[in-house]
């Protein structure tokens, strides 16, 4: 069973050992002196009044929501695409309804006019 | 330009209306002067406005150090439709540098009314938000005034090298 | 100092270098011949000289234009003064990216707080070139509103011009990075034999 | 929302434009407001002095709803190099060194203003060749500075390539000024009376070859830009300003004329001889930010139009005025005549004193209406020398711009200002 997915723990080590190096080489070899000012946010060069306490508006929410949405349906098609020979048109039929159910939240989403940036 | 009998008919209309508005007229180089007292300074740059002078071009001040009443305030009038231009000059004391604020007529003399204050230390009345604009807020003294001093680093040469701290001092 | 012109290679020296360089690819190449030619491939060197290598070939420039001097900075990346080709090319916005700070312009007395904050929120190692005579002392206008960057930041690089041509920039970079690299070259010290009478500070002399 | 920290106290004074009345921010550090309710709380932020797309050192203190601009404040002064008290320091004819950096991208608009107040202040008579070589020299840094403005705004809007392109064109244009004055930038060649040299004999085949090619190449930039989908969404009915508030805050220039006032004092009151020459005055229409990109590249083409005509009407004669009380005598005369060894001798050490009086000089610079007032009291210095500079006074337009528009439209109507703040700042 191992064997099958070999390539992609292989891939998943070395983008973490990759990852890895270049966080631990700028940890040691990196010259290290820390100031009170270097820790405050950059705000074009004047101290940020901005605290992390602030709350955003509400649109911003909804574009994240309807982003992860749709989104992730883009990954549900990737495993049907790559073995499509294999299922035949049964998967084909498959997708289809799953892209039209998806496609009618989509038509209501816009009707309700969610996607107008305000 | 207003030749000069343009510019005494302009100054004669003027005084119709408020004999002490033009103390002086001045025709130096085709271009005509109006040297204004600052209290009538409103009613005459309305009026000059209706006549037809309704573009400012710059408002800028001037230290006139040696001349007694030694902060002047100019106003570079232009007529877009004659191509017309005319100067209202504004002399003031240093004790009392007061004006109206022509801001509410022309929003162009917002940051430059706030400027004069800036260098000159001339406070217009009525202005809606009158501050420092080039200097830091809390710079203490009118920099563009003669008095004040150019300051800037002496220069090392050899009979004051000993009298400068060098920059390592 | 007389300039000695040495050839590059005889024609018959390049031969051999040429044979055994196929003999390598060949991977026939074996013995000293194969020992040598491996010693002159390697550097040995430390870490940090490794190190000081890898920055001064690729350090990216922190956009900071003040002042005239800044359109001058901004015609290095031109076509004509490509300073890609020594990997500068890189304008980087914010000072967390960048460890090159080319203070182009006339530095005042209501901006220096801000380049001294900058400077401070520039992550190590970094560098400072004071391009052009405002920045470096204060130019033209010694007045009240201008202050010289040495006043209030550790400066490298003095590139002098008002503005500088690009060409002069481009020198300043390259002579950073002689600097970075360990060695940096003297310049007229050197041309002119005064090596040794550089000024040094009261208190560390 | 937001403490107040200490360096805001120091500018305390400053006041955005009133949060609307239902909305009440939190009250002193950390209490959360309770009845903010379901509207967003303003976010004060700074585009600070330090800020890839302002154009130079310009703070501009915005106060945002989400991303809708709610309020803008211009905090400028971040380079003010105090160079008008500079000016009272120094003899006429050093002045104009220090003048000339002001607004740096239109060097030699700043060195004719003052040159041209100075004469008129002794009734300096400048020969026709200057004043055709000013002209020549003006329109070249015209376009110089419309190009950096077009590959620095089309780099704001994402199109990188134009940069590369524009400021290949201004190093052939540098080349120019390099050969007739020996320095890229702040060239001090034009002086009081005149130009300081005439040009070389290699300058107008290489003028000539500039102006062949500068319309092929203005062309490719509109092809590029013209009709580009992201450029028109961006720049389309953006920014938009009519005609009237323009005016009543003294805006002139491409701004001006954008919005189809075709005001420019090149036509309006000729000064150097530029009644000589026809070119046309290219106007806008609706005054937004696309009429404003279209009305400068257009001037470019006008521009290379004027210098034409100059080079082929170049007339003969002296490049600087007779008269020795201003100009330095030529050298070779000096081993000659001591008259001209007296003049060169007072002019070098004191400088001509002109008489007392003040004058006021407008002339057309790329940005507007670049005035410079010259007080004079008799002795080798100024008294006083202001510039009126246009984009100290085109930036005071600059709220009325962005008021509500998303912070996209912000930066390209930042960009389409075109500030320069060598000039605001002065």
């Amino acid at each position: 069973m191992l064997r099958s997915y070999l390539p992609a723990i292989v891939f998943l080590v070395l983008g973490g050992a990759v990852g890895a190096v270049f966080v631990t080489i700028n940890r040691l070899l990196g010259p290290r002196r820390p100031g009170r000012s270097k820790q405050d946010p950059y705000e074009c060069g004047l101290p940020s009044e901005v605290k992390h306490g602030f709350r955003f508006g509400i649109s911003f929410y909804l574009v994240a929501m309807l982003f992860i949405l749709f989104d992730i349906e883009v990954i549900f098609l990737y495993p049907v695409a790559v073995q499509l020979k294999a299922f035949g048109t049964f998967a084909l039929m498959e997708t289809i309804v799953f892209v039209f159910l998806l496609s009618v939240a989509f038509v209501y989403v816009w009707r309700r006019g969610a996607l107008e940036w305000r | 330009m207003p030749d000069a009998p343009g510019l005494e008919l302009i100054a004669q209309d003027l005084r119709d209306n408020d004999p002490d508005s033009v103390l002086s007229t001045v025709y130096f180089r085709e271009r005509g002067t109006l040297i204004v007292n600052p209290a009538a300074i409103r009613e005459t740059l309305r009026r000059l406005r209706d006549s037809g002078y309704g573009f400012l071009a710059s408002v800028h001040g001037v230290d006139y150090h040696p001349e007694e009443p030694r902060l002047g305030v100019h106003y570079e009038l232009l007529d877009m439709t004659e191509v017309d231009r005319l100067t209202v000059k504004v002399r003031l004391h240093t004790e009392a540098p007061e004006v109206d604020t022509v801001a509410d007529m022309w929003a162009t003399a917002d940051f430059q009314e706030r400027e004069i204050y800036d260098m000159f230390g001339v406070i217009f009345r009525g202005h809606p938000d009158l501050r420092r604009i080039l200097m830091p807020e809390d710079y203490e003294g009118f920099p563009q005034r003669r008095d004040f001093p150019i300051g800037g680093e002496p220069v090392l040469f050899t009979h004051n090298e000993h009298e400068i701290p060098r920059y390592y001092e | 100092m007389e300039i000695k012109r040495e050839k590059v290679g005889s024609g018959e020296e390049f031969r051999t270098r040429q044979l055994r360089a196929r003999d390598m690819l060949r991977g026939e190449l074996e013995g000293d011949d194969l020992d040598k030619y491996v010693e002159e491939r390697v550097i040995a060197t430390k870490l940090e000289k490794a190190l000081d290598w890898a920055r001064g070939n690729a350090l990216f420039p922190a956009t900071f234009g003040l002042a005239c001097c800044a359109i001058e900075m901004m015609s290095i990346v031109g076509s004509r003064l490509d300073v890609a080709r020594f990997g500068f090319e890189a304008f980087r916005a914010s000072p967390r990216q960048a460890d090159l700070l080319i203070l182009s312009g006339r530095v005042s007395i209501k901006m220096a707080p801000i380049v001294r904050r900058i400077y401070d929120q520039m992550l190590e190692p970094k560098w400072v070139i004071a391009m052009g005579a405002c920045s470096s002392s204060t130019g033209v206008f010694n007045n009240y509103a201008i202050v010289p960057a040495d006043k209030f930041m550790p400066v490298d690089v003095h590139v002098p011009g008002c503005p500088p041509r690009p060409e002069a920039l481009m020198h300043g970079i390259l002579r950073l990075r002689d600097k970075i690299h360990g060695d940096p070259k003297l310049g007229w010290r050197e041309r002119y034999g005064a090596v040794g009478t550089e000024e040094e500070l009261v208190e560390n002399a | 929302m937001t403490g107040v920290s200490d360096y805001r106290k120091q500018e305390e004074s400053i006041t955005l434009a009133p949060v609307d009345a239902q909305m009440d921010t939190a009250t002193g550090d950390g209490e959360p407001a309770e009845a903010a309710g379901t509207e967003t709380e303003l976010l004060t932020l700074n585009m600070g002095p330090h800020h890839p797309a302002t154009h130079g050192v310009l703070r501009l203190l915005v106060s945002l709803e989400g991303e809708v601009i709610h309020d803008v404040k211009p905090i400028v002064g971040y380079v003010h190099t105090g160079i008008e008290k500079t000016c009272e320091d120094k003899p006429y004819w050093k002045v104009i060194p220090v003048i000339e950096r002001m607004d740096y991208l239109a060097y030699y608009f700043n060195g004719m203003a003052f040159s041209a107040a100075v004469e008129t202040l002794m009734n300096v008579e400048v020969p026709p060749r200057a004043q055709y070589l000013r002209v020549i020299h003006m329109e070249l840094n015209r376009i110089m500075s419309h190009l950096v403005w077009l590959g620095t705004s089309a780099l704001d809007l994402g199109a990188i390539s134009m940069f590369w392109y524009c400021f290949r064109e201004r190093e052939t244009i540098l080349d120019l000024f390099e050969m007739s004055s020996g320095q890229r930038m702040h060239t001090r060649y034009i002086q009081v009376g005149g130009v300081i040299e005439d040009i070389p004999p290699g300058f107008e085949t290489k003028l000539r070859q500039f102006l062949a090619s500068m319309p092929t190449r203005a062309d490719q930039y509109a092809a590029i830009l013209d009709r580009n989908e992201i450029v028109l969404r961006r720049l389309k009915g953006v920014g938009a300003v009519d005609a009237e508030t323009l005016l009543n805050f003294g805006v002139t220039g491409p701004l001006l004329r954008a919005t189809g006032n075709p005001w420019d004092l090149r036509k309006a009151a000729p000064y150097c001889s530029y009644d000589h020459f026809d070119f046309r005055i290219p106007v806008g229409t609706s005054g937004d930010n696309y009429d404003r990109y279209r009305v400068r590249l257009a001037e470019i083409y006008e521009s290379v139009k004027i210098i034409e005509q100059a080079l082929d009407g170049l007339p003969e004669g002296p490049y600087i005025t007779e008269d020795r009380k201003v100009a330095l005598p030529p050298r070779h005369e000096l081993a000659t005549s001591m008259e001209a060894l007296i003049h060169h001798f007072k002019l070098v050490t004191e400088g001509f004193r002109p008489p007392p009086g003040e004058v006021y000089y407008p002339i057309e610079g790329p940005r507007g209406e670049l005035g410079c007032f010259v007080l004079s009291d008799g002795s080798g210095k100024p008294a006083r020398v202001h510039m009126r500079d246009p984009s100290f006074v085109n930036l005071q337009a600059f709220p009325a711009m962005v008021r509500d528009s998303y912070i996209a439209d912000f930066i390209a109507t930042l960009a389409m200002l075109d500030p320069i703040l060598g000039g605001i700042d002065r």
